[in-house]
């Protein structure tokens, strides 16, 4: 020992009855001292939006996809909620599987028919449904994205069915009282009140929202079998080498630490996946620049984005922004991405490429031999 | 197989998005196309609206042929009149989305539904199936986004709406321009014109402004969600050979249910 | 003895023949479509013959001197025989003359054979195989015939003679009306005489096509009865020569186009007959012998694929090569009307570029407010009515491309260093059409031609100039025929002219690499300027390393005539092929003039020259001595 | 048509901008003495006329009065008349390549520290003191408004005489104007504050005198912020009632909008977003303010490349894109559009050592392009040399190696460039290992593509020798070898007995990070945090100890709020005022015993790992050796370097083994990256 006094540079504090660090001077040992930084504290919970039981109802309704709502479709749940008074509920109503917790976009309550999947082209079975919840609800506005994965279409259909004359398609702007949608292939905004059905343009409303809506589950309405005059023979396969990398829906994507090209479009092949890559994998000749993805590069939106060596600049983050699904693999856990993905390998990319190719490959070839069997 | 079924293509007044010249509506070219092709020379090509309207030269330059005119003033609902004057045609088929006017899209739904027959929409190829004695099935390959493709059956008669990505090739003939018609036919109903419902314009110079709640989040919080990036904070498997490791991958897509095997 | 007289009953029966086949063949050509004429025309042929069809002969003194021995030794004992047997003189002076006269024509028949023994690939087989024989027989048996003394001529050798004679009379007397190699004496001097374009003979580049009255119905060629009759006439004419096959940019690049079988698959229409006989090289990837047609049967696609028609760049390289003067390139554009005109049917990007020019007066699409983007930091008046400006500024679809833009903003600079009292036209200009026209769209072309004709009606101005030569030709050449006659002058003229008036003070360029000068063939050919800029390169001191087709036969860069939208596959690209001319010159450096032959060459996939604009290296020049 | 939305021309009152991309106002501490721009000044913004771009604002906070103090950034004086012959030289300068100019004029108020002449009172409409720039203000007065409301008008009309294209008036950085309209700093209760009408009266006073003093043809636009993100601020739905209201009185031609207030150090740092933030982190807000506005909203921040630019103006969120530090880095970008050379843009990283030098008084200059500002000496744009064709070996591909390799080779020399190691960019891709400081690796990027497009003999994973350097025949030798971690300079840190390790050691990855963890930093500059930072986001707890005041002292005003967020949030423990004595071994454990500068106290830390930084120490080895056998015995003439005139030596015949050495960067001794690069381009462009 050398006689000099040992310091830990960390001042004590005990915790405030509000969960504050509170420090005390002169206090130096004692009962309940701590060290160390503390966790940030929680995010404050929100509050509920309406506490009224409500007289009158605004109904959001949304296609699912793969359990989970799009950015689209939770604007139209956001856009019910925001403009909702207080004495005015939000009914919730999604056409597929909900595996997530909506309450979060002020729905109060969430009626979830699981069984009319975006995947089914059902439009009679989803509009008696509809039907019936609009006969219970009766709600004074209708909320729904208008894209091509159905809901355009079946909010056109129940358009046409009550009164097209109260009815806003490609709603750009809107507020408690007013609907503005372009006219004129967008040279004009056309201005009129808040109709009944809105149809919502993409990027219309803000979904971060301070309050959380009741969340309560309710029981789909039952509905005597209805005879649909639509044969849905089923979706085609897609071949993803042949679709932009904007619109495609899985893409891997290659980074200074993929040295193979040929394993990435294996890989891509495999999966069904389009192929991206980094700005370095690209200054470095191994992809064309019409596959870089980032601010200087691509904006994309795949459900499923693989990031294979990719370090995850922020310019590159950026263009992964409306990825839902992000899978790194990485060599490096504290590289940047590994914050951003929703999991992350650590290992050798070409080996891991690999190894995922055979096991995807495997499970493919089991699934058709499953297919067989049955 | 022509003498058994009806088609009319429904085409209406565009205007080239940056020059603003009158030409025929790109998706409903399109559709008139796409009813040739299913009907040959027995497709009829209707417009609702003014005969003077100069696109419909362009439509006569596709292979229109004859186009018949209902004349329905501006600002009028041209359902009424089109279900009555197309009540005995199976198929009907026009473009998704008007390049003039609303464009909302609605017109192939309200049609369909005044005439109670099913629409189907973004539609990309129609074939015919079928027999006169067994009845007509049509067959419709329908757009999806990302690159989807979906089929449907449906038997007439219908309406379909076609999407502007349907594979047609469109040939512009100047010879067919100078000898096609146009024939004005008689109004159909005595319908009182429409009462708009009122919209007021205004020169779209701004961007829309976006519905936002009030939130009342604090400065710092504001400040953080611009300038930090996102943090998921998502699992990280660091153990385990690489075929585990392929195994997690492979269970992830799965509980996600982003592949299908 | 019976020689004598039966040489001339020999004679009279060919010319009886001659004139049966030829009153056949004019039946087939009169199913063309009237145009006025007058039989003194025919008077023209000699001066047409031995300047104008000479001097495209001579380019190969070889076949020059062969034609001259062989056709001039023909035509000389036939006259001589016409004289002297045919009128029944059978003077013996005569005789010697016959002699001599057969002598020559025996030699060039020599080389026609020497040349026929390992011919080029560009010559066409079959009958034409047996021209040198059929020919030294008529030579041979006429001299035998004519010199040999009564006395001294067997029976044998006499009737060998004769036989020889009557072998070499039938091929030239059958030719005609049998449609064999020989018909193109007779047709190759009447399309002399009844040419479709005969301003060329007097000295004047005739390039421009002729406007259809579109108010008439005319339509364009859709059978070969929908030719003018000269025309069909002229395709007869044709001698398979090959020049223009083996000039034909398409051809090389194995597009399914061989102007040769072009022409001859319309001899074969407007004879009723197929393409079985042709014995030269078919369309690159198109069988030989499953087309046939007929003088009122659509051409497309029984007798010629739509892919062939669609895949020429109307570069005219065909029509500059060919002895016979036919017009490959008018028939390609009469056949492109009527499909285009009748049946909208075009194929690749052409229909969307043509809706374009319809629904925007651009190309691509886009405003024509937008077309002089470019120039708004170059602080350039735009012409107004009623501000007179001595020239004006026609920048053409060029303008909407960010690499010619550099040569336009280089063109400007040179202008403005210049003092030129200039304007360009703002959202004024249209496109000029021709694209639209080349592409057999007339309707759009002539709807463009009349906006742009309106509006520089309402404009005060001396001169137009423009860097795009395709530009040029349409207000130049083409406009004319819709109303008015503007001075138009290419880019590389005008800042020649202003080089040599001392206007502009052109130093040394910095330009050290070596440099080759790509003719765009709408400048070169169709214009006939290929002076100009060399003449600036030499300002310059820049050593042009020539390419060996350049000038006015240059080789296309494959983006005329819209076939950059109809892109008919091939085995290669044109471009390429052009990209290879100069590597074989070792040009690090292409200098060019006009915005296709830039996008084409530019377009080249591998390493290549880099591509410079006549105005860039101005604009640079400038740059240095300031 | 490639970037289709950039080059739609933009109008702008009767102005017509030729493409969508702008350099806005920023402070360029160019101006001569008494704020008149002079050669420098001059010749900077015609660099960037040459380059196309569009508009440039200049004269970031240029006043209108005289009771601004004008030392500490060295503004363009607009409070006088003798302003107007230099400015329209400016403008001619400018306009001859067609680019548009105008000035940001503004009064500061309390924004700004009075001790500087003329030493005046400071006024803010409360006297409410600012922060960052110890801002002491006095609560202003009718007269004072006035006085300042007419200063403004003379300013907009001497601006208007010099020729320039427009005015911007800055409400932005809570200067005067905005100062007038945030209830942080306007507690009035006159007619000036209280009510939003009230606090907005100010401006629109100016705006009214400012354009009756230029007529309605003149462009004159305001420059304003989104969201000042104070919380008794300003916020982003008050801004745009505020953007509503002045775009309503038909005053203003554009809005360019700016994300973020300014008056506190955390603030600050948003303002030229560093390398850390995402990019565009504003467009939204200027986005948000478009949709109530109908003039043109030009907005920067974050925007350092041009498809980024193109993406945003094709989504409509603004109308036109400023790149002002990306044009800094690289003044040709839109030439360098247009020709179609987008792979040899210069891209600025974000490092902001522009922006970081001015908050200290210097001058802007770019770290990695020593051209810029430097017009007269520098050229942006090396030309081939008009003499003999020389073969030049550079050694080290580091900064400064590769700009002399790159300036070289652009000479038309035949160039052979040594590195060791199998990447190029040497101590720069340590830097960019540090967390949020990823982008430094944009600076190698462009050095990188730029030596193989010359087609410089790269010889990687070549350690050269002075015989392999002497067998290439070299005319001249450049070593750009660097240095080595100077971590064993004091014997007692133990680094050969292994009890620390350097910075090098855990950026390169070459040591695992232990548990506890302390760092010592010598230097206070990026390195020794970039490497707490980097131990601490891999789980580590750190200790950072620094001799100097504070941890990062020598960091500036934009980069430090970044570090000292991640210092907090990361619960890394800053021990500044401590010198490192030794360290010693006890068990398994370090103990490292630190000095208290002032009190020479000695305290202990028991710790895992002991990490040092501590600069470097130059690579001599291949110098000495070559030094004595070189014509000019390895000697740069000063005079002609500091002159930026060539090299005596250069005279001098080579060849045949006679060469001339030359030593650039650290291997002399330790500099910035700026510096080794400007080493390197004023010696070899007269090569």
């Amino acid at each position: 020992m050398s006689g000099v006094k040992r310091i830990d540079p960390r001042r004590p504090y005990r915790l405030s009855p509000s969960g504050l660090r509170r420090i005390v001077l002169g206090e130096s040992s004692g009962a309940g001292l701590r060290f160390g930084a503390i966790a940030h504290s929680h995010e404050k919970v929100k509050p509920r939006r309406a506490h009224e039981l409500a007289k009158f109802w605004h109904m959001a309704i949304a296609h699912s996809n793969r359990g989970r709502l799009d950015d689209h479709a939770r604007e139209a749940v956001a856009a019910a909620a925001i403009i909702a008074t207080l004495d005015t509920g939000v009914v919730a109503v999604i056409l597929g599987e909900l595996h997530e917790d909506i309450a979060a976009l002020g729905a109060d309550r969430i009626v979830v028919i699981p069984e009319l999947d975006v995947a089914r082209f059902q439009p009679m079975r989803e509009e008696a449904v509809v039907q019936a919840l609009l006969d219970e609800y009766r709600p004074t506005h209708v909320f729904m994205p208008d894209n091509m994965l159905g809901d355009g279409d079946l909010g056109r259909r129940l358009i046409a069915k009550h009164d097209d004359s109260k009815a806003a398609t490609q709603v750009v702007e809107l507020d408690r009282q007013h609907v503005s949608v372009r006219w004129n292939g967008g040279a004009v905004f056309a201005k009129s009140i808040l109709p009944r059905f809105l149809l919502l343009a993409p990027g219309a409303v803000d979904t971060d929202l301070p309050f959380v809506g009741r969340g309560e589950t309710m029981s789909p309405p039952q509905i005597s079998n209805v005879t649909e005059i639509y044969n849905d023979l089923g979706l085609e396969p897609t071949e993803m080498s042949n679709i932009a990398l904007e619109e495609a829906d899985f893409i891997v994507s290659a980074g200074n630490g993929v040295r193979n090209v040929e394993t990435i479009d294996t890989l891509a092949r495999t999966l069904g996946a389009a192929v991206g890559a980094s700005r370095v994998a690209v200054d470095e000749g191994k992809f064309p620049r019409d596959k870089q993805i980032g601010a200087s590069g691509k904006t994309v939106s795949a459900t499923t984005y693989f990031a294979i060596g990719i370090s995850g600049a922020v310019q590159h983050l950026q263009g992964i922004k409306s990825c839902r699904h992000v899978i790194a693999i990485n060599r490096d856990a504290g590289a940047p991405i590994v914050k951003r993905a929703d999991l992350t390998i650590i290992g050798d990319a070409e080996e891991l490429m690999q190894a995922l190719i055979t096991r995807v490959e495997q499970a493919r070839n089991q699934g058709e031999a499953a297919e067989v069997e049955r | 197989m022509r003498d058994t079924f009806t088609v009319a293509a429904l085409i209406s007044a565009g205007r080239h998005p940056v020059s603003g010249t009158p030409r025929a509506c790109h998706v409903d070219a399109v559709a008139m196309a796409l009813g040739r092709w299913i009907a040959g020379d027995a497709l009829r090509v209707v417009h609702a609206g003014a005969a003077e309207e100069p696109s419909l030269q362009d439509y006569l330059a596709l292979g229109a042929g004859t186009i018949e005119v209902l004349p329905i003033g501006a600002g009028n609902d041209p359902v009424p009149e089109l279900a009555t004057y197309l009540r005995d045609v199976d198929i009907i088929i026009t473009g998704n989305n008007a390049e003039r006017g609303r464009g909302s899209g609605l017109l192939p739904y309200a049609l369909a539904e005044a005439l109670k027959r099913p629409v189907v929409s973004n539609a990309l190829d129609v074939r015919l199936a079928g027999s006169a004695e067994a009845g007509w099935n049509a067959e419709i390959r329908q757009f999806l986004p990302k690159g989807q493709r979906r089929r449907i059956a449906c038997p007439l008669p219908l309406v379909i709406s076609v999407h502007p990505r349907a594979q047609v090739e469109l040939k512009y003939a100047y010879a067919r321009r100078v000898s096609g018609r146009i024939e004005i036919v008689a109004s159909q109903t005595t319908a009182a014109p429409v009462i708009a419902p009122e919209w007021t314009m205004e020169t779209a110079s701004r961007r829309p402004v976006r519905l936002k709640a009030q939130d009342g989040k604090s400065a710092h919080a504001r400040m953080q969600s611009a300038i930090v990036s996102e943090a998921k904070g998502g699992v990280v498997a660091f153990e385990g050979t690489t075929v585990d490791k392929a195994q997690v991958m492979l269970n992830y897509l799965r509980e996600h249910r982003l592949v299908d095997f | 003895m019976w020689v004598a007289p039966a040489v001339t009953v020999l004679f009279w029966v060919s010319v009886a023949t001659l004139a049966i086949g030829l009153a056949r063949r004019s039946v087939l050509w009169r199913a063309g479509r009237a145009v006025p004429f007058t039989w003194f025309d025919l008077l023209t042929v000699p001066k047409r013959y031995f300047v104008d069809l000479h001097h495209v002969v001579a380019r190969d003194p070889y076949i020059a001197k062969t034609h001259i021995a062989t056709a001039g030794g023909a035509i000389a004992a036939l006259s001589l025989v016409a004289l002297n047997y045919g009128l029944g003189i059978y003077a013996r002076v005569l005789d010697w003359g016959i002699l001599l006269a057969a002598a020559v024509m025996l030699a060039g028949t020599y080389f026609v054979w020497a040349r026929r023994r390992e011919p080029p690939q560009r010559l066409s087989r079959g009958a034409w195989n047996r021209l040198p024989y059929s020919l030294a027989a008529f030579a041979i048996g006429l001299a035998i015939l004519v010199m040999a003394a009564p006395q001294a001529l067997s029976l044998a050798i006499a009737v060998l003679a004769l036989l020889l004679l009557l072998v070499g009379s039938a091929e030239l007397a059958l030719g005609i009306g049998t449609g064999s190699p020989m018909k193109h004496a007779v047709a190759g001097l009447l399309h002399l005489a009844f040419h479709p374009r005969p301003e060329r003979f007097s000295g004047v580049r005739s390039t421009a096509l002729s406007p259809l009255a579109l108010a008439n119905r005319e339509f364009g060629v859709a059978k070969p009865s929908d030719f003018l009759w000269t025309e069909l006439l002229s395709f007869d004419a044709c001698v398979e020569c090959g020049k223009c096959e083996q000039s034909c940019p398409a051809f090389a690049a194995g597009q399914p186009l061989n102007p040769k079988k072009l022409i001859q698959d319309l001899v074969a229409g407007l004879s009723s007959s197929s393409d079985v006989a042709y014995a030269g090289r078919p369309y690159p990837g198109v069988a030989i012998g499953i087309h046939r047609g007929a003088p009122d049967q659509p051409i497309v696609p029984k007798l010629i694929e739509a892919e062939t028609v669609w895949s020429c760049t109307t570069c005219r390289a065909c029509v500059e090569e060919c002895p016979m003067l036919i017009e490959h390139v008018d028939a390609v554009v009469g056949m492109r009307r009527s499909l285009n005109l009748m049946q909208g049917d075009i194929p690749g990007t052409a229909p969307e570029t043509l809706s374009n020019l319809r629904e925007t007066g651009t190309q691509g699409g886009y405003a024509k407010s937008a077309r002089y983007n470019w120039a708004i930091d170059l602080n350039v008046p735009e012409a107004q009515p009623g501000k007179p400006v001595d020239l004006l500024l026609f920048a053409g679809e060029g303008a909407f491309d960010m690499r010619y833009q550099r040569t336009l903003r280089a063109l400007v600079k040179s202008l403005k260093a210049a003092r030129v009292d200039f304007a360009i036209l703002g959202a004024r200009e249209c496109d000029t059409g021709d694209t639209a026209r080349r592409l057999g769209d007339e309707a759009t072309f002539q709807a463009l031609a009349k906006q742009n004709i309106a509006m520089l009606a309402s404009l005060d101005f001396k001169r137009i100039v423009t860097s795009d030569p395709h530009v040029l030709h349409s207000l130049r050449n083409e406009y004319t025929a819709f109303g008015d006659n503007y001075i138009v002058v290419h880019h590389t003229a005008l800042l020649a002219e202003l080089a040599s008036q001392g206007k502009l003070k052109l130093g040394k360029a910095a330009e050290t690499r070596t440099l080759t000068y790509h003719d765009p063939c709408y400048l070169g050919r169709y214009n006939g300027e290929t002076e100009a800029p060399r003449e600036i390169l030499r300002r310059l001191g820049i050593e042009v390393r020539e390419m060996q087709r350049s000038g006015l036969r240059g080789r296309c860069c494959g983006g005329g005539g819209g076939a950059p939208l109809t892109d008919i596959p091939g085995k290669q690209r044109i471009p390429d092929i052009r990209m290879n001319d100069a590597r074989e010159v070792g040009a690090d450096v292409i200098a060019v003039a006009c915005p296709q032959c830039t996008a084409m060459l530019e377009g080249v996939a591998n390493t290549r020259a880099e591509i410079l604009d006549i105005a860039e290296l101005v604009a640079s020049s400038l740059e240095a001595q300031q | 048509m490639r970037y289709p939305h950039i080059f739609t021309p933009l109008k702008l009152n009767q102005l017509t901008l030729p493409n969508r991309i702008y350099s806005t106002a920023h402070a360029e501490v160019y101006a001569d003495a008494g704020g008149m721009p002079g050669d420098r000044y001059i010749r900077y913004y015609e660099e960037k006329a040459k380059g196309g771009l569009g508009m440039a604002i200049c004269g970031g906070s240029s006043p209108v009065s005289i009771d601004v103090p004008q030392g500490a950034w060295r503004p363009v004086n607009l409070t006088t008349d003798r302003v107007i012959e230099p400015m329209a030289r400016l403008a001619d300068a400018v306009h001859r390549h067609g680019m548009k100019i105008m000035i940001q004029a503004t009064h500061m108020g309390r924004r700004s520290a009075y001790a500087g002449d003329p030493w005046p009172h400071l006024v803010s409409p409360s006297g409410v003191r600012e922060f960052v720039h110890r801002g002491n203000a006095k609560a202003i007065e009718i007269e004072d408004i006035a006085r300042i409301i007419a200063d403004f008008a003379a300013a907009a009309k001497r601006v208007q005489a010099s020729g320039f294209d427009g005015i911007e008036i800055s409400a932005a950085h809570q200067q005067l104007i905005d100062q007038f309209w945030s209830p942080r700093t306007n507690m009035r209760t006159d007619e000036w504050g209280g009510s939003l009408e009230n606090r907005l009266r100010f401006g629109l006073e100016v705006l009214k005198a400012v354009r009756e003093a230029v007529g309605g043809d003149f462009c004159v636009g305001l420059r304003m912020c989104a969201d000042e993100f104070h919380d008794d601020g300003l916020d982003h739905e008050v801004l745009k009632e505020i953007a509503q209201r002045m775009s309503e009185t038909g005053m203003i031609d554009f809005i360019s909008v700016i994300g973020s207030g300014a008056d506190t150090h955390n603030t600050l740092a948003n303002c030229m977003p560093p390398m850390a933030l995402p990019p565009e982190p504003f467009v939204h807000l200027a986005a948000g303010i478009k949709s109530v506005v109908s003039v043109p909203i030009l907005h920067a921040q974050g925007i350092r490349d041009i498809t980024q630019a193109e993406r945003i103006l094709a989504n409509g969120f603004v109308d036109m894109v400023g790149m002002t530090r990306a044009h800094i880095a690289d003044p040709h970008i839109m030439k360098k559009v247009r020709e179609g050379r987008e792979d040899q843009i210069r891209q600025c990283v974000g490092a902001n050592y522009c922006i970081d030098r001015m908050y200290s008084g210097s001058d802007t200059l770019c770290v990695q392009n020593p051209a810029t500002s430097r017009e007269a000496t520098m050229p942006h744009v090396i030309t081939p040399t008009k003499g003999a064709k020389r073969r030049v070996v550079v050694v080290g591909g580091g900064p400064a190696g590769l700009e002399a390799a790159r300036v070289s080779r652009s000479r038309g020399h035949d160039v052979v460039l040594f590195e060791r190691s199998a990447t190029v960019g040497g101590q720069i891709n340590l830097a960019a290992k540090a967390p949020q400081r990823e982008q430094m690796a944009g600076i190698v990027r462009w050095f990188d593509l730029e030596t193989k497009r010359l087609g410089v003999d790269r010889r990687l994973e070549t350690d050269a020798t002075a015989e392999i350097v002497l067998n290439e025949r070299p005319d001249i030798v450049v070593l750009a070898t660097g240095g080595r971690s100077n971590s064993d300079q004091v014997a007692n840190w133990g680094a050969k007995d292994g009890l620390s390790i350097s910075s090098w050691d855990i950026l390169s990855e070459k040591v695992a990070p232990a548990e506890n963890v302390l760092v010592y930093d010598g230097i206070s500059a990026h390195a020794g945090f970039g490497t707490a930072d980097f131990l601490a986001s891999r789980g580590c707890t750190v200790e950072i100890v620094t001799p100097d005041t504070k941890v990062s002292d020598d960091v500036g005003g934009t980069t430090f709020p970044i570090f000292y967020r991640r210092l907090y949030s990361q619960g890394i423990i800053p021990t500044p005022n401590h010198w490192l004595d030794r360290v010693y071994a006890e068990g398994n454990k370090k103990i490292a015993v630190l000095r208290n500068e002032y009190t020479d106290e000695l305290e202990e830390r028991v710790v895992d790992q002991v990490v040092i930084e501590n600069g470097i120490t130059p690579n001599t080895e291949l110098y000495t050796s070559l030094k004595d056998r070189s014509l000019n015995r390895g000697q740069v003439d000063l005079k002609s370097l500091y002159a930026a005139e060539p090299q005596p030596a250069l005279q001098e015949a080579t060849g045949d083994g006679r060469f001339l050495l030359f030593r650039v960067g650290d291997c002399v001794s330790m500099h910035n990256i700026h510096a080794a690069i400007y080493d390197s381009l004023r010696l070899c462009k007269d090569f």
